[in-house]
């Protein structure tokens, strides 16, 4: 698997190394953003989110949406890291890098790629509340388009 | 004498085999497992999906609102399921 | 000044110390958008970029767009950050890092600060050619909207 | 018999007056400098642009498209420069 691609890892993910990681000497713009563990959601406190995924299942899919992204948006480069496990409030879950010649392209592929991976990678989130009370998110929304 | 089945023909199934399927989240929560074994004589992802809520009643309504991975990949509703096949049932995802 | 305020700097920019002071346990979403100078556009090849502005002007209107932007996107937090002075090829000559609730917001307003920043702050840069020739950059729009 | 003017009034400025203009970019190139001293009566934005495109010809097509601070604000063509004015000419900008 090229340096590249998507990784699910558990420790802490580093955003400044993925910057460095989508650099060229091409690009004018590098985009990264960085989803974090709120410590309140609709005035419910959270403790920390606990994820888990299908795991090979889950890189393959964040694989090919990478690929897609590289093409369809023109990039230089992007990367994309996903944690597992207990993620505690301030922390990143998730990370996207794109580097591109301009910043609409930059900017759009790594909001597009937001889009995407929400809605569409085998990945699910746990709240864990302050009481120790555990709770998955499961959206009204079907996974995979399929009825 | 002897007969002989066309070799490209399988021996039926039977109704007793076993097919695991890896469930996650809430639908792991909610059946007290990660691999889910359901005797299986072959059938759709439909079918399956009804097969996995009459074994788990609990996980009824998250079931009916899940999609099935064989191997990496999302199938139709009508897509044939093989008896050896790597079935998850994926429910709706919350990633990011 | 607080130290939330735009800067204009001479050294290099450090985004990741930028994405710290914009978290927030609020925060859902953080973006950090890195201008950085290309080595080749538009087939001309770049040495390196040099910029120079009205300092006491640009870190006013700068101020003023922050604060546009923190009430119109409903941030948690904004940093500006711009260089002045030699940018060589790769590096960073502009910084922008905002945090939000909801990753919407975060993106949205960190592209309308580009475009206004790019639109109507006093600063300008001089292309440095590989045989040493120099050329500022004056696009054809004119600034501040009189005519 | 004394004549005094109203208090109010200030005294017309000289002709001589000199007004000190911030040029940056490439119009401090075109000019040679950063800070250009021009005789100023008293006028607004735009016979400030006018005034500075005869003192130096080789910027006229970028003074024209340039806007006009006092202080850290653009000001429109038709207001008027004060003599003692903080006075910046701002051609189009470039950062990013």
């Amino acid at each position: 698997m090229p340096a590249s691609s998507p990784r699910l890892l558990r420790g802490a993910i580093n955003g400044q190394r993925l910057l460095a990681e989508v650099a060229s000497n091409a690009a004018g713009a590098n985009v990264l953003f960085l989803g974090t563990t709120r410590g309140v959601t609709d005035g419910v406190a959270t403790q920390a989110l606990e994820y888990e995924a299908h795991e090979p299942m889950a890189v393959a899919a964040l694989e090919t949406l990478r690929n897609e992204a590289m093409e369809r948006f023109g990039l230089l480069g992007c990367r994309i890291e996903h944690r597992l496990g207990v993620v505690a409030v301030g922390e990143a879950s998730v990370a996207i890098a794109t580097s591109a010649a301009h910043r609409r392209e930059a900017f759009a592929a790594a909001e597009w790629l937001m889009e995407k991976i929400k809605a569409n990678v085998p990945i699910w989130k746990c709240e864990l509340g302050p009481d120790g009370g555990r709770g998955w998110v499961h959206p009204d929304a079907m996974p995979g388009g399929f009825p | 004498m002897t007969i002989h089945p066309p070799a490209a023909t399988p021996p039926p199934l039977s109704p007793t085999h076993q097919l695991r399927v890896k469930l996650f989240a809430g639908l792991a929560a909610a059946a007290s497992t990660r691999l889910l074994e359901l005797p299986w004589g072959g059938g759709t992802a439909a079918e399956l999906k009804a097969a996995v809520a009459a074994a788990v009643p609990a996980a009824a309504a998250l079931v009916s609102s899940s999609g099935v991975a064989v191997g990496n990949q999302y199938i139709a509703p009508d897509a044939t399921i093989p008896p050896e096949a790597d079935v998850a049932l994926i429910p709706p995802v919350s990633g990011g």
